[in-house]
């Protein structure tokens, strides 16, 4: 198994379980974290990308696209986390899951019946 | 243009420049004024012609209409001396009889249209001039019809208007197909005769035009038919006797003196020369004289005197279907019998002009200078022929109304002497010539029918004395002068008829001139046998039995043709609404169906937003993608 | 002779004299009624005068064509030819009429402004339409008609109004979008969407591929057969009757319905040309679905109490006739259909005047209640009557010369199925505008049926409502009695025929 | 050389970003003064780069002088120009709108309310935003496609929390999960892509003219991220809460422009980089876009809240762009230029349209204070202009012509037409229709007259006649197509493949 695959696999199987993290969980906090986990697994697949002049050394144009991933991730998260306290400060839960929660309500399709 | 021209202009000019006026009310007095005159230079016209009648004029406007063409050949000159003769008689009558009609404007207002229309189909040069004016005549003499608008005229102009429209209508089948096989339009003579021939189409020579292959017999049933609506031959005569009664006194003279001659010269003027269908020219002459016996037979079961009028139109109008008859069953035999044709609607056309306005004339009748009587009057009145009878009636008006009857009446009767002779002679002698089995058969059968005739005046005599009864109480006290003078007019015409009847039509080539005293047996023993029955019937009444009491419905064949078409229609309509209903609820229910379906899907949408299935959903593309792009 | 005025620009400035006013007078306030009939008027005159300047060129020999490239071989583009102008020139004509009888009918309700405003663009739209170079630009028109034709529809706003304007939307609109497919496919098959005289389509192609053809043909059709009142697809115009009675004048003599019609002539004739569209089947059909409509038109009218939907159902059967005659091959019958265009329009127009001044004199909307009105309204029923004798084909009115030229074009086409079609429809047009004739004339005043709301001086009613019905009254008889004179409609669409134009 | 036109590119998108910092000083003449140089420096480069690029051609500005495959590229071609365009002016309409929108914010009430937050902000992040999606459009590396991605994301979902609802905030939260979620899948096909290509520019990987399977899986994921951007049916139920909530200039800019962003992406993948990629492939996009057209009609037509009918619209309008990539390469090969230029043109105009609806729905719904469609009843006499603007956005939208959106339905349906394709066709059709019924309904209730509103607050001028401005080049856009649509056809119509 090259190290390519490897990590490929590793890569692949961190952003299943950051997805997971996304979508079974419905705090928020458990859903940033869950698309931090995503990038964490891309980038692993990023840092071992086949070099490409040079057999001997790592090619640099991954190992800069990981460094701006975790720029912007860091940046992303700041941002998740500042509005998921928002939503928790206004609706008094970290959730969204209860604004869609029951078929019906939420959504514009009730608005007829309910009014 | 010669003056000839410009009065052939001014013919059918007149009426229109009078119409154009009346729709402004400031003009429309000075219209309603002239209206009556509106006739006056067609008369003049139809003089002029027949001074001299190699003047032959003729006026084309090829802007007006698709291309009007006005022209007068002797059979027009002598219809229209008919024609505008009647229609000054009529209007100055009119202008007496509605002086105090509220309605009075608007009758003049459609007379005018309806005398214009009835010149201008006497004028007509070609086929559509011809079918405008007909058309126009039909339309505006239904408000003539009415013009009484009580519930008896409305029905009667209904099923006047019915017939009328069933008729155009099949004038118009007719035309369609000449204008189609003629190339547009036609004018009366060659091109017509060119377009019939083309429509017969000559096998192995040239076919008829595409699609008309074997019209000819139905594009001819259809004219005839057509026309003999207007001119009430049997059994399409259902509207005459309902119409006639109804209408003013006037208009029924000018319906029954002029207007059903139109459907007359619609024949004479559209039909071929030589009837390619013999069958159809023999139905014409069968029919005809079948109804010349049944007008007189349903005539004589009126009570009102108008309708026993408007019956023996029928009767009439039969004698004339025969005339026309033969010329399509023989040519060889045409310059005869349009002879006996064209004299027999003149002569018609003043003698029952003149009875219908003498109806008029005895409904005004003017009362004794003397007053008293009026008690006795009344209690003698139910006997009939008493001494007693029409007490305080003026005496003087009375039998001057008897004599005026009496005068038309035996010129219609073929008495000896009368232009109703010089007719029928000339019709018997048409039907001579064409000898054979419809000699034998219809000779004999129009001596019955002459019979009939004079019973039917007689009947007509009887029923307006008791008319004149009933109607009169109060008997008017100015004398109607300005009705017996158009009236008086009209008889003292009919009695000249056998000294201008050749002058106003001279026999065609080939023609000889019947004699006056020819036949006379023939002429005299018909009215004789028709008076003595009525002699009988009125002074024997057991002699007839129940016969005489008999009464048939005016409009006879019309009272079961109404029940049918009433059973018909109601039944008809019922079930057309009820199958549009249960369409529209079916629709309705689909469409209730497939919004509540769509709407139970759509309110899935939120599900949609949910995590887990979001997730899956993300999953489930990346496969779906991957495994199509692969 | 020679034209006046040869300007490329003309047919634009026939479509802006009336564009330009209208989007003027949406600006206006309600009160500025001064201004507002002022535009209105200019507008209406101006049109009349520029469509006078190019009949007289078009009669001269001249044509007319302006263009304006939207995409790579797509174009804006108006031509005047003698074709478009028998619609424009009846457009613009009555446009004046209604505009003037519009101001005296709306006296003092309320929304005049959007009123006028949309009724302008509705004759712009119209006038667009006829002059339209391709089906490109036929399409634009068409659907900016539905658009101008709605507020009009639903100008009152009561609930009625309101349901009626969803159904007429959901009918043109769909038809609309019809259209606007057809007119793809077609310039896919063609490669082109100009009108052309004789058509476009090469025979030989269309023999190769008769069931695609056909099948163009009938989404074609389907666009342009909502507007005509086609017998499935007629319904929204009795309803659409709500309307006030300008607009129903306006919309059943010029504008939408003859908007229709319209279509199915360029269909027939620049489109497929008529020769292909024999050959193929599809003029016959067009010609059978008229023929059934022109009866189901007239057996439906005869239920019919109410004036107005009398009159609509009238339109459905006598629209057909347009149909009728444009699908034959014969000269004759095609002058005949064409010709129906301009008399359809003035008669009909004169019969929804009439109804209107019954409405607004005396609030009299149903036959029953119009027995003895001649006596109250003598000059406006004179004009009905004329009208509706015209309707039912008895000369010397217009609607006979039609019904002759159709009758014996069809024959000359070999189509003698024609005729009772023809003569049926008389006879039912007879049995529902004859009684109403009859009881205005002959029936006894019911005075209690009436509201009379007065009249003026000189006129049985608002002189601004008199006037323009005895005007197109008149012209339906003059054109009629007049017919053989080369200016008369019939003279203008037998020139059309002549000139192949068609 | 400071003159050379390949410095616009650097202007367009520097210019918003740094107006941007600009204005996120926060004073009021800071804002106005960041939303004119923004506005001008975006409208002044796309108005450059149109000409430019007509003249010349592709225009390739390696930043720093260092090209591929270290460096960074801009990249501007007619498809560049066209949305650079279509950004300028909505983006201009939609600033002029705001500035009214928000209030005056030099007024202490003003600045302290709640709404005030709204205007201190809308500024900075709507020129960030503008400056992320002009970088989108002119950038020629993938990478760089996915920075600028998560900054536009970011951008939009604070954009939506701007209006201090409950409501707002919870959607705008989901908008932003979904849109990381979005990224990363883009993020895991750039590394894929990356990889198998070793190059990150979309020029380089066109040329290589991948295929095999890991390509395959880096298209599909960056589709399915782009897609939950660009709310494809079935991932669209994020947008509609996301755009009805957000305040009306946000609603607008999210719904014509910031979807387009990411639209853009997938269109450049699958044109110009993979040539198509495989006709299933297409036939799954334009089947996801065909049940948009219709699930979001009929979504709209059961609203009854303005802006979400508004929301539910743009799903459906979006489903189009959909369903024009199995038309624009046709099932026997080649290429469908109707399609290209449709296609796009429906996104333009929708673009117009769409923004002209959302800021006349922002107007109606400020007059009234209530975001109901029965609440408008009648609005259409207080507000003719607005209501005038609605319309004809609707109306652009439905493909009325003479309208932008008739002309790219026009095209669409030809290019169907063409191939056979009847299905697509009687789709656009029926969409169009169904358009018309939500637009209807609306303009239904605006007309009625029956009740009054309770309550009615003036609109500010300068909003309503921004709304109209749209509204009248939504229609211009029928009347005059040529030049646009010449301008795609600079330097070739599929320049890579």
């Amino acid at each position: 198994m090259t190290p390519l695959a490897l990590y490929t696999a590793a890569g692949v199987g961190l952003f299943a379980v950051g997805l997971w993290g996304v979508v079974a969980r419905g705090h928020l906090f458990w859903k940033v974290l869950g698309i931090n986990v995503m990038g964490g697994g891309i980038f692993l697949i990023l840092l071992a990308a086949p070099p490409r002049l040079d057999p001997a050394q790592a090619d640099p144009v991954p190992q800069a696209m990981v460094l701006t991933g975790i720029v912007v991730a860091v940046a992303a998260t700041a941002v998740a986390l500042g509005m998921a306290l928002r939503v928790a400060a206004r609706t008094g839960l970290p959730f969204l899951e209860e604004d869609a929660g029951d078929p019906g309500s939420g959504g514009g399709a009730d608005e007829r019946g309910r009014e | 243009m010669a003056a000839a021209e410009l009065l052939l202009a001014l013919a059918l000019g007149a009426p229109v420049l009078l119409i154009l006026g009346w729709p402004l009310v400031r003009l429309r007095p000075w219209t309603v004024r002239l209206a009556p005159w509106g006739a006056a230079p067609a008369l003049l016209l139809a003089l002029v012609y027949l001074a001299d009648p190699s003047i032959a004029p003729a006026v084309e406007a090829p802007g007006v209409f698709l291309g009007l063409q006005l022209s007068l050949d002797p059979l027009g000159g002598a219809l229209l001396l008919l024609t505008a003769l009647l229609w000054v008689a009529a209007g100055a009558y009119a202008w007496w009889y509605h002086h105090d009609d509220p309605a009075r404007d608007r009758f003049f207002g459609l007379f005018l249209l309806t005398m214009a229309g009835n010149l201008g189909l006497v004028l007509a040069g070609d086929v559509l001039t011809f079918y405008l004016s007909f058309a126009a005549m039909t339309f505006a003499a239904y408000g003539l019809v009415v013009h009484r608008q009580d519930d008896e005229a409305l029905r009667a102009g209904r099923v006047y208007i019915i017939m009328a429209l069933v008729g155009e209508v099949a004038i118009l089948f007719g035309l369609f197909a000449l204008g189609a096989a003629g190339g547009g339009l036609l004018a009366f003579g060659p091109e017509l005769a060119e377009a019939w021939s083309r429509l017969a189409g000559e096998p192995g020579v040239f076919p008829p035009p595409e699609g008309l292959e074997g019209a000819y017999p139905w594009v001819a049933g259809l004219l005839l038919a057509g026309f003999a609506v207007k001119a009430g031959l049997a059994p399409l005569h259902l509207w005459l006797p309902l119409a006639h009664p109804v209408a003013p006194t006037a208009a029924s003279a000018l319906l029954s003196g002029v207007m059903i001659k139109a459907g007359l010269l619609g024949w004479l003027r559209m039909l071929p020369d030589d009837l390619a269908v013999p069958t159809l020219a023999a139905a014409v002459v069968a029919i005809g004289a079948a109804t010349a016996f049944y007008g007189v037979l349903m005539g004589l079961a009126q009570d009102d005197p108008k309708t026993v009028l408007a019956y023996s139109s029928v009767s009439q109008m039969g004698y004339m279907a025969v005339g026309t008859g033969i010329i399509l069953l023989a040519p060889e035999l045409a310059p005869l019998a349009l002879t006996a044709v064209v004299f027999y609607a003149l002569h018609n056309g003043v003698a029952k002009g003149a009875l219908f306005l003498s109806v008029g004339v005895g409904d005004r009748l003017p009362g004794r200078s003397s007053t008293g009587g009026d008690s006795r009057g009344k209690s003698h009145r139910a006997e009939p022929g008493h001494p007693r009878r029409h007490a305080g009636l003026h005496r003087g008006w009375l039998w001057a109304l008897r004599l005026g009857i009496a005068l038309p009446a035996l010129a219609l009767a073929g008495a000896p002497f009368t232009s109703g002779a010089f007719a029928k002679g000339a019709l018997k002698d048409a039907l001579g010539e064409l000898g054979g089995t419809w000699y034998a058969v219809l000779d004999p059968l129009l001596l019955v029918a002459a019979v009939g005739t004079t019973l039917l005046l007689a009947r007509f005599m009887a029923t307006l004395e008791a008319r004149i009864e009933q109607t009169h109480p109060d008997p008017s006290t100015s004398s109607p002068w300005g009705l017996a003078l158009p009236w008086g007019a009209l008889v003292g015409v009919g009695l000249a008829a056998p000294l201008w009847l050749p002058v106003a039509f001279p026999p065609l080539d080939g023609a000889a001139v019947p004699s006056l005293l020819q036949d006379l047996t023939a002429a005299t023993l018909p009215v004789l046998a028709g008076l003595a029955v009525a002699w009988a019937v009125v002074r024997r009444p057991g002699l007839l039995g129940s016969i005489r009491k008999i009464r048939v419905p005016a409009g006879d064949l019309l009272i079961p043709v109404e029940a049918l078409v009433r059973r018909v229609a109601v039944p008809g309509r019922t079930a057309a609404n009820q199958a549009a209903w249960a369409l529209r609820r079916g629709a309705l229910r689909i469409r209730t169906f497939a919004e509540s379906r769509i709407e139970a899907v759509a309110r899935r949408d939120p599900r949609l937003m949910r995590s887990p299935l979001l997730g899956s959903l993300l999953l489930a593309l990346v496969l779906f993608l991957v495994f199509a792009l692969v | 002779m020679t034209p006046v005025l040869d300007w490329e620009i003309l047919p634009l400035l026939v479509v802006l004299s009336s564009f330009v006013p209208g989007v003027w007078i949406m600006f206006l306030q309600e009160e500025q009624k001064g201004l507002r009939t002022t535009l209105n008027m200019v507008g209406a005159v101006a049109k009349v005068l520029l469509v006078g300047l190019m009949l007289q060129g078009v009669g001269a020999g001249a044509a007319y064509e302006w263009r304006l490239q939207v995409l790579p071989g797509l174009e804006l583009s108006l031509i005047g030819d003698a074709l478009a102008l028998l619609f424009v020139t009846l457009s613009a004509v009555l446009w004046l009429v209604t505009t003037v009888y519009a101001i005296g009918y709306l006296e003092d309700s309320p929304n005049r402004t959007r009123f006028f405003s949309f009724f302008s663009l509705c004759v712009t739209a119209t006038t667009g339409l006829a002059m339209a170079g391709d089906l490109f630009t036929f399409v634009i028109f068409y659907e900016a008609l539905t658009w101008a034709t709605y507020p009009l529809v639903v100008h009152r706003g009561t609930p009625e109004a309101i349901q009626a304007g969803r159904l007429y939307l959901i009918y043109t609109l769909t038809a609309g979008a019809a259209l606007v497919l057809g007119a793809v496919w077609f310039q896919v098959e063609a490669g082109t969407v100009a009108f052309a005289p004789g058509g476009v389509l090469d025979m030989a192609a269309v023999e190769g591929a008769p069931v695609r053809y056909f099948s163009l043909f009938l989404v074609l059709l389907a666009g342009v057969s909502v507007k005509a009142a086609f017998f499935p697809v007629h319904g929204w115009l009795p309803i659409a009757m709500v309307a006030p009675a300008p607009v129903s004048a306006l919309l059943h003599a010029v504008a939408v319905v003859k908007a229709g019609a319209f279509g199915v002539t360029r269909l027939l004739h620049s489109l497929f040309g008529i020769e292909v569209a024999w050959e193929m089947g599809a003029a016959g059909m067009v010609a059978g679905l008229a023929a059934f409509t022109i009866i189901y038109g007239s057996i439906r009218a005869l239920a019919q109490d109410d004036l107005k939907r009398l009159l609509a159902f009238s339109t459905v059967s006598q629209l057909s006739y347009i149909a009728l005659g444009v699908a034959f091959l014969t000269p004759m019958a095609q002058a005949g259909g064409l010709v129906h265009l301009v008399h359809q329009g003035i008669m009909k127009i004169t019969l929804f005047f009439c109804a209107g001044v019954l409405a607004q004199t005396l609030e009299v909307k149903k036959v029953s209640q119009m027995a003895g009105v001649a006596r109250r309204l003598p000059l406006t029923m004179l004009a009905f009557s004329v009208a509706a004798l015209g309707m039912i084909g008895i000369p010397p009115v217009a609607g006979f010369l039609s019904k002759w030229y159709l009758g014996v074009g069809a024959l000359d086409a070999g189509a003698p199925w024609v005729i009772p079609v023809l003569l049926a429809s008389s006879l039912l047009n007879a049995a529902y505008f004859l009684p109403v004739i009859r009881t205005a004339y002959f029936d006894e005043p019911d005075p209690d049926r009436w509201t009379d709301r007065g009249h003026s001086r000189r006129f049985e009613a608002d002189w601004r409502l008199v006037v323009p019905t005895v005007i197109t009254a008149l012209l339906a008889l003059l054109s009629g009695l007049f017919g053989g004179i080369p200016w008369s409609p019939l003279g203008w669409a037998e020139l059309i025929v002549d000139r192949r134009i068609l | 050389m400071i003159l050379d036109p390949v410095h616009w590119t650097t202007l367009a998108v520097m210019g918003p970003l740094l107006a941007g910092l600009l204005a996120m000083e926060g004073r009021p003449r800071a804002i106005r003064l960041g939303l004119v140089l923004g506005m001008g420096a975006s409208v002044s480069a796309t108005a450059g780069l149109w000409t430019t690029v007509v003249r010349e051609g592709p225009l390739r500005h390696p930043l720093g002088g260092w090209g591929m495959p270290l460096g960074i590229e801009l990249y501007a071609d007619g498809l560049s120009v066209l949305m650079l365009a279509m950004t300028a002016l909505v983006g201009s309409a939609v600033s002029l709108y705001a500035t009214a929108y928000f209030g005056d914010i030099s007024q202490r009430r003003v600045r302290d309310s709640p709404a005030g937050r709204g205007a201190r902000f809308f500024a900075p992040l709507w020129l960030l935003l503008w400056g992320s999606l002009n970088g989108i459009y002119l950038s020629g590396d993938i990478f760089n496609l996915y920075v600028l991605l998560e900054i536009m994301g970011l951008s939009a979902a604070a954009m939506v929390t701007l209006a201090v609802t409950s409501k707002a905030t919870v959607a705008g939260m989901r908008y932003l999960v979904i849109s990381l979620v979005g990224s990363m899948f883009f993020l895991l096909g750039v590394a894929l892509l990356y990889t198998v290509g070793g190059t990150l520019s979309l020029e380089r990987l066109a040329q290589l003219e991948l295929s095999g399977p890991l390509p395959a899986v880096a298209l599909a994921l960056m589709t399915v991220g782009m897609a939950a951007k660009t709310a494809l049916f079935p991932i669209h139920g994020w947008l509609p809460p996301a755009h009805a909530a957000a305040p009306a200039p946000a609603s607008a800019i999210l719904s014509a422009l910031v979807v387009k962003g990411s639209f853009y992406i997938m269109l450049r993948l699958w044109v110009h980089v993979f040539g198509g990629g495989a006709r299933e492939g297409l036939l799954v996009l334009g089947i996801l876009g065909a049940t948009a057209v219709i699930w979001g009609s009929i979504m709209a037509l059961r609203q009854l809240s303005l802006k979400r009918l508004i929301a539910y619209s743009t799903v459906a309008q979006l489903g189009y762009l959909f369903v024009m990539f199995p038309l624009l390469f046709p099932a026997g090969g080649g290429w469908s230029p109707d399609a290209w230029s449709g296609g796009l043109y429906h996104a333009l105009s929708h673009a117009v349209a769409k923004a002209a609806m959302f800021l006349a729905a922002g107007s109606m719904t400020y007059a009234v204070a209530r975001d109901d469609i029965r609440a408008i009843s009648g609005i259409a006499h207080r507000l003719p202009m607005t209501f005038l603007a609605f319309g004809l956005g609707g109306l652009s939208l439905a493909g009325i012509p003479p309208s932008g959106g008739f002309v790219a339905k026009w095209l669409l349906l030809r290019s169907a037409v063409e191939q056979g394709g009847w299905g697509w066709a009687v789709l656009i059709t029926v969409g169009g229709l169904l358009t018309l019924a939500y637009v209807l309904m609306v303009l239904r209730y605006a007309v009625d007259q029956t009740e009054e509103p309770p309550e009615f607050r003036d609109v500010p001028r300068r909003m309503e006649w921004a709304a109209m401005g749209l509204a009248i080049a939504a229609l211009l856009l029928g009347i005059r197509a040529t030049e646009t649509l010449s301008l795609l056809e600079a330097g070739g119509i599929v320049p890579w493949r």
